[in-house]
Parts: C-alpha cells; structure tokens; sequence
C-alpha cells in the first residue's frame, strides 16, 4: 500500500530520513528498524574531509532548531572506504547526498562514487545549504548554475539524480524548473530556512557562524508553500519535506504534491518516528480503502 | 547499545534547593549502564520542543536507574512534576563513561553536575575503593550530605555558609597534604567555570584528569553533530574529520582533561 | 530610559504595534493603554475599500499562524474621514501604514493622508503583503522599483518614511539598500513568510487562498536574521518585528541591530504584552545600569 | 466593552460524554455578559499557542459565569485539567447577543452549541418567558437534560437512542402542532450541518431566526480580521468594506438567518 515508484526504483514506502538527520543508518541500531523506511539518505559527503564548525552549532527554537553542523564529513575517500561496504549491506535503500562548493568539486566527488559499486540507488545533491561560506548556495540561488550543475551530473549516472532545492530564495520554482530541465529525476523541497538566535545574558549570537538554518514544526508551512508552487509547474517528482512529524504530516504534503517525503528533525527526539509513520499510513488507506498511498494525490480541493 | 525505553517512575523526592533526584524503573538500560553515561529524556508526552533533555545517571541498582537534576526550565519543570508510576520516554545508555584506573579517585562535583560523581562514588563505596569525594556550590542549601573531611566527603560553598570556604580548587588543596595529587586521578562534572579551573590545575600539574562535558544535544547518539567540543590542536590540517571537533555524546561525555581546549561549550 | 528618537520625532518607547494586530487602537480600549506605547501603526490601508478575502482567512500552525486577510480595510477617503479623526486623539504616536497594487495607488492614497492634516508622525509602507495577487509584492522583490516608489513618496512628505520588507526574497538586502538610496527614513522587518496549511480530514487548503502569511514565534530566527544581515550593510535604522513575544525577544532584535520593534501576533493573545514589555525593559534598564535601552546596541559579541 | 480578568476556577464537572461543565468565579465579566456572548481563554500558563480559545457563556450568577465544552483537543483538554481555584486568564465577555423580541422562543443547540442556547434558556427561565428548547446530538450520552416534550424540553438523536429518533429538525417539527412556526424566534447554535440545516428552513419558511456562528478566531475583538463570514450578496460593488464580509467575533456571533450565506466557515 505505501510502494512508490521514482525512476526505475519502487521505494517500499514513501518514507525517507532526510540528510544530515539519521547518520549512516548504524548510529540507530537498537533504536530503530531501518528495513521498514523507504530509504536512507546519507549525510553530505564532500570531496574534501570538513571539520565542519566550531561549536556552538545547534540552538532550540520555537516549534524547531538552528544548525550550522557545516558539512562536517570524513570526505568521498573515506565515505567510499568506510562507509559504503557498510551501507551496502543495510535493508533499505541509499541515496547519497553530495555538497560541494564548486562546480568540480560535485563532479569530482560524484565520479568517485559513481566509480566505486555501492549498491546506492541515486544521488541527492545538496545546492542548499545555508552553513557554509562557499557551501553549494550560489548554485541554489541561480536557475543558470543548477541547470548546469544538474546537467553535468546527469550525464555521469543513470542512477536517480535529485536535487535539493533552498527555500531562501524569491521563486523556488524558477530553480525547479532548472533542475528539471538539467535533468533531474526529482527535486527534494526544502533544505532549511535562513534563521538566527541571540543569548541575550551572554549578548552572543547562540550559532559559531552567526546564521544557521532553522528546521522542525516551524518551517512546515513553508515547506508545504513551495512543495505546492512547485509542483504546478514541474512535471518531474517532488520529494517533500520541512517541519514532518507525524503521518498526518505525510498526508498534507503528498496533497500539496510530493511523492516521496523526508523526516528529518523529529528523529532526532523519535529515532523510530518514520517506522511509526509508515504504520500510521497504512491504518490510513484502509480506513479510506485505498490500494496505494499516493491515490491521494491530486485530491486536494482548493 | 542504546535502548528507546518507556520507563516507570519509581520516586520523586527533593534534595536540595530546587535539586530533584528521581528513581525510574527502567530494565534495559539499568542492566548496561555504567558512570559517566547518560540517558537522554521526553520530559512529557506533549512535550513539543524539538530537543529532549539529556540527564547524567547518578546510580543503577537492580532494574531501576537515579537521576538528579536542577528544575532550570521548562523541561526539568515538567520532570519535577512526575507522578509516580507515570511512564516516562528515555533513550539509553548513551556515552562513554570514566576510567578508573590504580590511582586513587578523588571525585570532583558541583551544581547539575553531581549526578555522575554520585554514580561513580557509590560504585566505588560498593567495591571498597578508597577514595575522595569533593563537591562545591554556592550556599549550603545547595548540599544534600554531610561535610565529614575525615571520611573524605569533603564539602565546599562559595559564601562559606557550609564546609569549606570557597570553590572545589580550595576542597581539593585541602587533601594535598594526605596524598600526592600526582597518585590521584581527577573525575570531574559541573558547571564549566568549575570544570575549566580544574582542568587548567590538572593539566599545569600532570594530574590525571577526567572531565564530563556538558553542551546542548539534539539527539544524544551521534546523528545531528550537534554537540561539538573542541579538541587541543594536534596539528593535523583542516582536511580531516573528527581530530579538531568531538561529539560530546559519542565521544563523550568523558574527555581526558589534557585533549579539552575548553569546557565552555 | 526607552526613549527612542526616529528621525525627528521622540518616541516614549521602542514598543510599537505592528499593522494589521491593533486594529486603530480603539479595538483593545479596556484590555490595554495605548498611551504606554511608543506607537501604533495602523492597518493598512488602500486607495479604494477592500473587502479582502474570502473565508477561511487564518489558521493555527506550530508556535504560528498563517493568514491571509487581503488587505481588508475601508479605502483611504474613508479613513481620512472616519479614523484620522479618532487617531488624533489618542495618546500615542501613529504611524499610517499603507499599500497598493500600482505606483499610483500608493501615490494617490499617500497623497490623501499627507493632505488631510491628520497628527500623524509617519508612513510605514507595505510592499510586501503576500496575501494580495497585486498587493505590492512586486515591490517588495524588486530593488529597482522599491527604490523609485520610495522617491515618489519621499518627495511628497517631511513625516517618517519607513519602507516595510519582505523576508520572502532571496537578498533582503538588496531591497533594504534600494529603500535607502530612495531616501526612507527607516526600513521595517519583516512582514509575514510565505507559508500554506492542508487540513487532511477535509483534504482543503486551510486559507482559501492557499498560500498566506506565516507570522508569530516560529519566525523569529528568520526575522532576526533579516534584521542582522539589514544592519551589516544599512546606514539608516531598523524597525525589528516578527514572532516578538516577551521583553527578551526585544533585546534579541536591539542587539541584533534594530532601533524600535514591534509586536504583532502576540498581541491577539495578550492585547497588554506590549505594555508589560515596556515594563521588563526599563527593569532591565535598571538591573545594568543603563541609562538608554538602545545602549545595548552593538554589543553582540559575535 | 471588554476585560481582561484572572478568574478562579469553582468547579469543573462532567456533565455528558467527553463535556464538561466549568464555572469561574469573574467579577468583571460575569456583571455584564448577556446571552450569545463568549469569552476567549488562555487554556494554561504554558499555553504556547498563537490563539485563545473561544467558548460561550452558558450562564452568569452573582460574580460567576459558566462554560460548556467539549474535549476535542490540546486547548480543551487542558481546560478539562483545571484544578480548582486555579487563576485561569480570560478576556471577555465578547461579541454580540441573542435579541428576544414578542415571538415565542424556540431554542435549538446541538454539540459545542449548547451552552449559549442553555445561557438563554435559564434566562427565560428566570423571566418567565415560555419556550422551547430543542437539543440534538447524535447518541444517547451526549445529552444531559430529559426529554420532556410536554415541558417544551425535546430531545434528539441521530441513532434514535434517546428523545426524538432524528435530527434537529425533526424535533422542530413535532412543536408545529402545538405553535406556527410563523409565531416563533428560533435561536440556534451548533455544528455546523445542523446550524445550516435550520438556516434553510427558516430562510425558505421566512422564520424568524437566529444564529450563532463558529470560526477560528485569533484575537476575539475585532484586531485580526480573521473570523470573516460572508453575507447573502448586498448587491453592492466590490469596493465596499465590511459589506461582503463580517467578522464573526464582532458582527456576530449572533446572525439572522437571512443574513448568512452559509454556516461552514
Ligand atoms: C550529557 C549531559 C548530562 C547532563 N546531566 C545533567 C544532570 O545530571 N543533572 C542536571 O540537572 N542537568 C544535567 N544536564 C543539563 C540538562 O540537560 C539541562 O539542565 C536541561 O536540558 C535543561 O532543560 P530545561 O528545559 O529545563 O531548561 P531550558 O528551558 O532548556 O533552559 C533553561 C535555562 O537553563 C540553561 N541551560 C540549558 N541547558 C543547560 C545546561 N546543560 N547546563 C546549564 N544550564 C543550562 C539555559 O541556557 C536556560 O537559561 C546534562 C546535560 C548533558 C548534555
Ligand atoms: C464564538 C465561539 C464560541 C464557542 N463556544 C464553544 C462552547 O461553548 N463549547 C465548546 O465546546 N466549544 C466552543 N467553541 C469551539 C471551541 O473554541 C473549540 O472547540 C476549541 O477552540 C478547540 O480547541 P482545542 O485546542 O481543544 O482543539 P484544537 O487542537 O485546536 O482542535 C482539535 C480539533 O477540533 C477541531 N475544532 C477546532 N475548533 C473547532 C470548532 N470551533 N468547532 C468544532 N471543531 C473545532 C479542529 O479542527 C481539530 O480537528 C466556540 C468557538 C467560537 C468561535
Ligand atoms: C543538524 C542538521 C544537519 C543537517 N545536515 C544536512 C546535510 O548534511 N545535508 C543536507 O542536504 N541537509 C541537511 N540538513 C537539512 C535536512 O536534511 C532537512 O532538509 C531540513 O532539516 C528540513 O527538514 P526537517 O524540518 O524535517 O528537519 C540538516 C538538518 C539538520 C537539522
Ligand atoms: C492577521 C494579520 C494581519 C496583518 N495585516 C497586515 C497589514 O495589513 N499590513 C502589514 O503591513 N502587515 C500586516 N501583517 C504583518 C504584521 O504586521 C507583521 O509584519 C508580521 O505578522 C510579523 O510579526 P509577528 O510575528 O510579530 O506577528 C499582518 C499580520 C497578521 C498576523
Ligand atoms: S547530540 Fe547529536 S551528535 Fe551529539
Ligand atoms: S477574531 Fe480577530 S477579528 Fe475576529
């Protein structure tokens, strides 16, 4: 009931945990039943191992939290060495998510993956992160780059190609559109949200880097925003995700349009919230007998 | 191997000046954790902040684990309000835990900070090893046990009200004369300006030094990398990954004092 | 020890009310004392009556709200007759906030408020309403014609001219510098996120007009973000707001950079916070010895 | 106008399945509040989010007022939670009333919709103003009055199990014997359905009616503009304010029948 098709690849659910919020998958064991989830996708590898930021790089917010982790990563050398073997024997399924900070940088490290013989089954690319100097974010801002950076990629695998698009931006749909005409199989919607924090009796900013990006409850309403403005104009699939945590969350954002979505800050409090989820989902087709998950699509009444 | 568990509460008692100590039925994590450790809390079933509250464990006796905790916020607030036999949402054991090793312990605490010397103590009144216990606050209403130097409970409040009179740095000068600090091995937790002036002691005099860390943790078992300390430059390059910032919940809580380049996180 | 000078005009204190959450100040008379604000500004209003949007107009998020009122308001020949006159007599500084859809909308109603005498000390104007096909957004995004709408007003007023951004663009500080260089006296920050709510029950948008303004706590980071990134490169002040709900939210926004604030949505919950603000602020005043609130200014230790 | 006033909590009783019955001792409010009016509640202290609660007076006696609820969420379900003597924060009393006139008055509640209905049933009560009061919901344990049809008292249900099998029209129209309709003022609240069910008929028979309309609202007084109901059309152009559109908390939530368009909002 909750298979999705995306490409050549049927997903067992709809359910992803989105980068940078569930580790490689091994950092769960005993807390969580990653066979149940659709898929994994893994934090962002660079070509490069980044420390990342000093701290202090997460702060609580209403509804949600800063972070600016800074791609902190052990680099695609190591990823391929290390991680890999691991992840290919893990019962779900992989998408690795890339970030770079320029144009060869994302094609270096995607031919190194792409040469190594994991089992992934595609590629998220993160455009959008907001914690890094030089971290991907002048291509999420320009429709010009992303269409170039997603055609480069394109011609390099045949595996899915998503890309992550930023909500900081006036019309994400103009970057949508240039993904899809670079060739993307998918657009993921959304990476987080600009955001700041200030400790008023230290008088310091409560991020190391000053800006972060906010995540959680909060951003839902604007990650349900721009999953729905994009899907009217894109034809590709849209992989939602922003502020999920709970199956009614799911159901609101495959009405605006996705296919696939994402949890992400939830599993940090709930590390088994997306296998909970899937349950919830299936309680809901037969309640309403459907035979599939994504019957709902379309049914939103405006 | 952490557990998600649903644990009982057992007591809730007051022990201090706004410091709770609660007991919790919880069998999983009891039988695996060890001092040092930690378990990261659902304060209640609505609660609706993203983060959960990370809580040291202060003992473990058959299948029940102790927590002792300031009620600072909403998250400790809602904590203290447990009922008992409610069920509590815990995920745990989480970090690493101290060392012991042939030196001789002398245990450092003070504010939110005692709970893991606490464990620590009584697993080692349990197992007969000799040892120091030294905790410091601002006032005397802030201690829950006697000042008894000679049993080497050794107490110690910034306004002199009770015990000795100034912080854990005056406390632990006391015990110099009755034994070599370079024969003891420090295990330290509290409030970092506590910590900080002991690791600058103990790394300027070579003692033997355990700190545990304390920063804000959004999962508690390595997921977000949220929770970085800074080590002291080893002098690799900027090309590496996990040699200039540790995560405090996976790495830690515990760190060697001379690999800290601060406890204020 | 709030007082807090704007161009040449005093205010008592730093507190202002946001448009569009205090009606014209009539509404909260016996819930609160106008007189303790440092000002009110005014509902937006428009060169013709708007009826505004159909229902459902708001809706609850977490720690939020979406709405999309649509600029409702009685037309600027009805407002100079039945508000002007009631503004005057209240015990507070007003400042009129208006909006438009063409730069001659907003010349004309602009024209109509300067002509008609009222005691007003200002303007704050809309161009970033997200909730009006036309209302204004294409100001609000566009540097070029922020900057020649804020001419045509400056020529045709000596009051405060406060240009109100949008955090919805991808460089708010390009259209804050365009504010600027139009001669604006200030720049207000922000008006509401683009956000969308789906109830799954009734499978309907929660707003009939499926996107709508995001507006309350959860916002804050991104409003602070806006106010830091606006001081960095701005010479004129800054007019803090979003998600503002107890005095230390104040201090966040001045040490970030802002000058006056203003509270929005908490005041449909607690019609008197800005006036218990004012009353933690000069307490903490008090605690550190300062003699002005806006000493705290530049004291971010980074 | 209205106040903003902490109230104490006096009692809080369960009076039918899942409603609940509260009454708070509020000086201020309680001296002026008329039937139809409601009050916009701060659920708890801790109450995070951006709304009040809206809920009608179902009565005021000497310095106290009462409530009727259901707990259908996190806002209810917390005011279920009150505990006596508890100061709870309201602001009130808001909107506009019933308006009697020489008709007889025939009150229809159902769900939620009771306690206003209920607030003026007690006054005619007190007045001696013969009435009748119908009540509708959709099981037996959802009312908490008789059925007594003799007394003008007439109770129904979807599922039959108590009063008149049916719904609220059903139970109006076995008073068509006894009074014309023509003769009577219905003053009406509940769901929705049921609220739009009596709207037709008293539209299409041209009966006297009145009804209180439901909607989210965030601020209760007229400040936000979001509690928008929509009038039959006016014919009157589109550059008219407040002729399309009215806001329930102010312009209602009292409506004649015919002014409404529709009762969803
Ligand atoms: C590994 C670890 C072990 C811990 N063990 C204990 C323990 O055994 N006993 C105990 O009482 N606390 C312990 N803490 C701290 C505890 O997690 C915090 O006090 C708690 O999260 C505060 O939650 P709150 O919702 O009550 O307060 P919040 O509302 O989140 O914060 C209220 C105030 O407390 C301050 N605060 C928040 N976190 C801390 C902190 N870590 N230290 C000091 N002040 C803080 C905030 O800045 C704020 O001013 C531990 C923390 C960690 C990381
Ligand atoms: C003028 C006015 C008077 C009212 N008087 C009463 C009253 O006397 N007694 C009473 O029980 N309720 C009354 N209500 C409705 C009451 O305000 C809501 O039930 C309440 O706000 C729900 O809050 P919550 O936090 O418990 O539920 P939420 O968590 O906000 O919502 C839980 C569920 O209830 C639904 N819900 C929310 N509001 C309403 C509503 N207005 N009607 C039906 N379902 C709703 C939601 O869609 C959701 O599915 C009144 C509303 C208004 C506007
Ligand atoms: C601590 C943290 C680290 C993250 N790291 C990454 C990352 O490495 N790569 C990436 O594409 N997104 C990263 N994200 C963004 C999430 O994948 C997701 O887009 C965002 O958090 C919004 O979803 P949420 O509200 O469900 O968390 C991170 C988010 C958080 C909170
Ligand atoms: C219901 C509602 C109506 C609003 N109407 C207006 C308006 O007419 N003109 C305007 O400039 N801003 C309007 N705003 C935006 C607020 O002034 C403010 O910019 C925004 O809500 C962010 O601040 P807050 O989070 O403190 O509410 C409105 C906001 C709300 C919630
Ligand atoms: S708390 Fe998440 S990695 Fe340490
Ligand atoms: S609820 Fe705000 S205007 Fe009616």
């Amino acid at each position: 009931m909750l298979k999705v098709k995306l490409k050549d690849i049927t997903f067992d659910t709809p359910i992803l945990v989105a980068s940078g919020t569930y580790g490689y998958g091994n950092e769960v064991e005993g807390l969580a039943d990653v066979s149940k989830l659709g898929g994994i996708i893994t934090k962002s590898v660079t070509r490069l191992p980044r420390e990342g930021n000093p701290p202090p790089r997460i702060t609580e917010t209403a509804a949600g939290m800063l972070n600016s982790i800074g791609l902190a990563n052990l680099g695609v050398e190591a990823y391929c060495k290390e991680k890999i073997p691991f992840l290919n024997e893990l019962d779900t399924k992989i998408i690795i998510n890339v970030a770079g900070t320029a144009m060869s940088d994302y094609i270096e490290t995607f031919e190194m993956l792409e040469n190594h013989g994991g089992n992934h089954v595609g590629y998220e690319i993160n455009i959008s992160c907001p914690n890094v100097k030089e971290g991907g974010m002048e291509f999420g801002v320009s429709p010009k780059m992303t269409e170039q950076l997603t055609k480069e990629l394109r011609s390099r695998t045949d595996r899915i190609l998503i890309m992550k698009l930023s909500p900081n931006v006036t019309r994400i749909q103009d970057i949508g559109l240039a993904a899809e005409a670079g060739g993307a199989d998918a657009v993921s919607a959304i990476n987080t949200v600009v955001g700041m924090g200030i400790d008023v009796k230290k008088r310091k900013v409560k991020l190391h880097t000053i800006y972060g990006g906010l995540s959680g409850p909060a951003i839902k309403p604007v990650a349900l925003a721009c999953v729905h403005k994009l899907n009217k104009v894109l034809s590709i699939p849209i992989i939602g995700l922003g502020g999920i945590s709970t199956a009614e969350d799911v159901l609101e954002f495959i009405l605006a349009g996705a296919d696939l979505v994402q949890v992400g800050t939830i599993n940090y409090k709930h590390p088994s919230r997306g296998m909970t989820i899937c349950d919830d989902l299936i309680a809901f087709c037969k309640e309403n007998n459907m035979s599939n998950i994504l019957e709902l699509q379309g049914q939103l009444d405006k | 191997m952490a557990f998600q568990e649903s644990a009982r509460v057992k007591s809730v008692e007051k022990i201090a000046h706004n410091t709770f100590q609660v007991f919790l039925e919880s069998p999983q994590i009891s039988k695996s954790v060890s001092p040092g450790q930690f378990i990261n809390i659902l304060p209640s079933d609505e609660w609706d902040r993203v983060m959960r509250r990370p809580m040291s464990v202060s003992g473990a006796e058959g299948s029940d684990i102790g927590i002792i905790f300031k009620a600072v916020g909403s998250g400790t607030d809602a904590m203290r309000d447990w009922s008992i036999d409610e069920e509590v949402d815990l995920v745990g054991p989480l970090g690493n835990s101290w060392s012991i090793s042939d030196k001789v312990p002398v245990l450092i605490g003070g504010g939110v900070g005692i709970a893991p010397t606490w464990f620590l103590h009584n697993e080692l009144l349990a197992k007969g090893v000799d040892h120091y216990l030294i905790m410091g606050s601002r006032t005397a209403n802030e201690h829950f046990i006697e000042h008894a130097p000679k049993e080497k409970l050794i107490m110690c409040t910034d306004d002199g009200s009770f015990g000795i009179s100034g912080n854990v740095i005056a406390g632990l000068d006391t015990i110099r004369e009755d034994l070599a600090l370079s024969e003891a091995k420090l295990f330290v937790c509290g409030p970092a300006p506590m910590m900080e002036a002991v690791r600058e002691v103990a790394v300027s005099e070579k003692i033997d030094c355990e700190i545990a860390l304390e920063t804000l943790m959004a999962c508690g078992f390595g997921i977000c990398q949220g929770c970085t300390m800074e080590y002291v430059s080893n002098g690799s390059s900027a090309d590496t990954y996990r040699n200039k910032f540790g995560l405090v919940c996976m790495d830690g809580p515990v760190f060697k004092a001379e690999e800290i380049k601060t406890c204020y996180l």
